[in-house]
């Protein structure tokens, strides 16, 4: 253990020391983007010191690190806030191949592992494996490359189980005896891709963000184990950072659907319910042009605006803040109820709204709103569906039964901002659009929007 | 040892995770999701230090590539990770306005 | 290697440490400093792990004295802390009454 | 490394996980009990399997061991609340004094030594010495067998200066030439046992929490820095909890008492003051009997009591209790109003009142009562004093100027029990005293009360 490898290692404290802060700084919207700063910093760091390790192969390393910079700099600049999922999704994968990609060339070079060594290796590919072809699956769902809804076969389980049984298998021989194992381990590879496919291809695409939030987990530990293969303090800290991050957004996800991880995962949620659902159209719809919502609008003291997966299709953010700020000059009060899985991923209409300039103080949580709901007089619900869906309270029947949602039946008037009769993510009616206090706005949001703009502006 | 020594690390590291992330707001989620996902990329970190002179063809060619996909995640993911907290930061002015 | 492994868990502990202190509320402020006390009594461990036979004299000496004292500082703090909270517990049977 | 020694650390890894909980829990005081128990679980374990280390001398280990748990459990409980901490003062002592023979045995064993090694040897050494004697001097202090006043002489900085300097420079020389440098280490623990005492004397009774706990923090460090001379992560780790949890509680109080660490060391501060506030009488005092205050308070609709260090001193806890439900039973609102630094100890005054059964709901805090003080009808102050001097709020050559305090003399009469004129910890003269609307209850708190109550009881 020379000096130089020693510095190196104590600048990986530092490293460690950056990234946490970078987390700490996270938990506040004023500090969250020096916060990210920090944490970047700290991988600066953790690369520019490991490049001091003697014995390097520069030209591959620079190779490999302009394409990578060049394809993510272009990925990250040219995505459109609206498919935030789906890019997570890809780099999340990108980051699981890597860790399997590591512990193969680690073992090609050094075949003859202890038996710790050999575990750690056998995970951080498996891990890795799953990560990055679960995650290509997530990405081909969010971004209806393939179809989002869950694909389930009768045996499904059965046939995961079995692949399961023998990647594991495949783990125990090739600890054991690794040096003369390679080809187990191949299979080991094959085995793990496959294995993210199967699991995730059973999934439907309303529940994509929990996968990619458990596969952001998956892909922590996968670094994880790598630092256990070469006895890397950075990997380890780093991963597992990550690895509590996307276990407790799995979490918080799935109390806001109150449904298990279990549940998720193995259900097929999307495929059956889409079946359950469908035949349940009762009562009669009522309709609104541009001017009758304007009249509605116009006419109302608090306006509660509840935005949901459909406002990021239609990119509509920046048209509901001037909507927004109208209803205000004319002395309405003007709230944006967020519900926490309103949209694709925990968080999501934050960000939209942010970047469209929508100032905090206006953004209420599901649970501040729900009180007091029977004095908002209109709620102009955009793009959402399966959050309002008032099923979720009483038809226990529903798959939604027992999620908490945003209570709009319950407002004076509701005016609901979609595009046809079809149902949300969850694949189920919604009762909500019967009611004899609801107006529907067909067309799309954004267009929608721009033509009640265009009423207050010409008025 | 070292077994020791890194199982103390990762089981504080779990801990802290989960102290310091359950302390980030709902509104901060995306954002967090995705600097989470940018840290995950420490794998390139262990993939250049992989890469010396003299390794066999095949180790080059594993090594290459996941230096490139680690490079991906880590740049494209602290980068749209920043672009977002920008926002939030553009938003701040603008409450102000 | 091992000082680096060993800093790496005392930077971990110390910013674990600091968040879990942090959320400890005033009420428990004495519980907390005597827990703390106790814990502080570790060195017992290691006391105990240097008094191998064969010792010279005085490194018995010294390790027997360590290993008390280190001993009266773990069973005294955890006694008496837990005599502390046994009266929180009952202050709140007593508030239910 | 056999397999036993791997065992026994990953066996430490569990304790490690004991203790982090058991901190976890003591964030509630319903789980706080249980936490204790699993900290001291996660001990125990970790002593039992240290027991398995091959070539341990169990004669002196049981000699130890006896005789130590003996002390310890006899002084647990034993000790009266109101000593605790003098209590913690003494078994923190006992922590650092270990953390210096451990060092101390394993250089006497192993002289030949790495520069690192050297140096936490050293760091070891000297912590724990400072630890053991400061602690030493704060117990005689709080349990006034020393002078509890701050021992001020001039030129103390310089001479304080003068014995860290020679400590580090001893340190120093340690550090390069440990293998000959048996006689420097015998200096460095004189030196560091000498430098406890010249620090903590100069530091006033009322100050004596602030440097328990940092000397708290300081035996973490201690046992830190011995494990990193062993190797032994559970030591590091124990450690560094301890010295955060120290290094927080003394920033607490220190912010409480709105002054700085610096000054709480350095400033003399029981001792200057003590001059500075003497010459103050000013104004007619208003004693009361114990019928005058029984007629106020049977007339009171709402009571605050404001409990000090006198009522730890009296051990008027339990009357107090039964004179607040007689007063609720009479028909008052009756809330007790905890300042965070009264008393001797961060909590001290929950502790106590806890242990008379005073319930949860009914213990208001500063920032709480402050704002609703003038509602307030009778404030009863027992034996507090510093923690209700208005010169904190309006007298800025006062030295506790700055510091919060419960604003007492904004009730509409203030009772305050105490044996006499005398001023308190911090050694000044307080003007709430002879305000117009204060009546002064002389006697002993406990006596004072139960004469109270007897009159409620004859009533
Ligand atoms: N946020 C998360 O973290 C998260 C995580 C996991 C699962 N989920 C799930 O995702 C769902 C989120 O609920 P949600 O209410 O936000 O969305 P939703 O239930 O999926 O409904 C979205 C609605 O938007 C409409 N829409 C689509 N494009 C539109 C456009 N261009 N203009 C106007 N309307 C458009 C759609 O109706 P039309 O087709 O008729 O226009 C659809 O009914 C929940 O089921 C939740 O459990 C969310
Ligand atoms: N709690 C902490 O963590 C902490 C830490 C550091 C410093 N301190 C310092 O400690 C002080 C605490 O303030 P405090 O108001 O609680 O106490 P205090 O200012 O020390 O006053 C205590 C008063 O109690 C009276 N007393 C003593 N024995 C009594 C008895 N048997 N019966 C009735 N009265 C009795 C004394 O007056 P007589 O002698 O006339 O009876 C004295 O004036 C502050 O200066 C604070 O800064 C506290």
């Amino acid at each position: 253990m020379n000096t130089a490898t020693l510095l190196i290692n104590f600048a990986y404290v530092i490293s460690a020391g950056l990234f946490i802060f970078g987390l700490k700084m996270l938990s506040s919207p004023a500090t969250a983007r020096q916060g990210n700063l920090l944490s970047a910093l700290g991988m600066l760091l953790a690369i520019v010191v490991t490049l001091f390790y003697s014995g390097l192969d520069y030209k591959w390393i620079v190779v490999g690190v302009i394409i990578g910079s060049v394809i993510g700099l272009v990925a990250a600049y040219k995505v459109q806030m609206t498919s935030m999922p789906e890019m997570v999704a890809l780099f999340n994968g990108f980051g699981g191949i890597a860790s399997l990609l590591l512990a193969w060339g680690e073992y090609h070079q050094h075949p003859e592992l202890s038996v710790f060594i050999a575990l750690v290796t056998f995970l951080s590919a498996f891990i890795g494996g799953i990560t990055f072809s679960g995650s290509m699956v997530a990405f081909g769902k969010l971004a209806e490359k393939i179809p989002s809804k869950a694909i389930v076969f009768s045996g499904q389980h059965i046939v995961n189980g079995a692949i399961l049984l023998i990647a594991l298998a495949s783990g125990v021989i090739f600890a054991i005896n690794p040096e003369s194992s390679y080809a187990i381990f191949l299979l080991i590879v094959m085995v793990s891709l496959l294995f993210g496919v199967t699991s995730v291809i059973p999934i439907g695409g309303a529940d994509m963000p929990v996968v990619i939030s458990l596969l952001n987990s998956y892909s922590g530990l996968a670094a994880c184990a790598a630092g256990f293969v070469i006895s890397n303090n950075i990997l380890i800290v780093a991963g597992a950072l990550v690895g509590a991050s996307g276990i407790i957004l799995t979490n918080i996800m799935c109390k806001a659907m109150n449904r298990s991880l279990a549940n998720v995962l193995f259900s097929g949620f999307g495929a059956t319910t889409q079946a359950a659902g469908s035949g349940k159209q009762e009562g009669e719809i009522r309709p609104a042009t541009a001017e009758d919502v304007y009249y509605i609008l116009e006419a109302a003291d608090s306006v509660a605006i509840v935005p949901g997966y459909g406002l990021a299709v239609a990119q509509a953010q920046h048209v509901t803040q001037e909507l927004g700020e109208l209803l205000e000059e004319n002395g309405s009060e003007v709230s944006y109820a967020i519900h926490p899985v309103a949209g694709r991923m925990p968080g999501h209409m934050n960000v939209l709204l942010a970047e469209a300039n929508v100032s905090y103080d206006q953004l209420v949580e599901m649970d501040d709103i729900n009180p007091r709901m029977d004095t908002v007089d209109v709620c102009v619900v955009i793009g959402a569906n399966d959050v309002v869906n008032p099923a979720a309270l009483n038809d226990e029947s529903s798959p939604i039964y027992g999620m908490p949602i945003i209570e709009t039946h319950r407002a004076k008037t509701v005016i609901v901002l979609k595009r046809s009769m079809n149902p949300g993510f969850a694949g189920i009616q919604n009762a909500l659009f019967f009611n004899p206090n609801t107006r529907m706005y067909f067309g799309d949001a954004k267009a929608s929007i721009q033509a009640l703009v265009a009423e207050f502006k010409s008025d | 040892m070292e077994p020791v020594f890194l199982t103390f690390v990762f089981v504080l590291t779990i801990f802290l995770g989960f102290e310091l992330i359950s302390k980030v707001p709902s509104t901060l989620h995306t954002p967090l999701m995705s600097g989470a996902n940018a840290i995950s990329g420490i794998t390139l970190i262990g993939s250049l230090a992989s890469l010396k002179t003299g390794n066999p063809t095949v180790a080059i060619i594993l090594g290459t590539l996941a230096v490139t996909f680690a490079t991906i995640n880590v740049v494209g993911g602290y980068a749209v990770t920043n672009r977002m907290l920008e926002m939030f930061k553009k938003k701040d002015d603008g409450g102000a306005k």
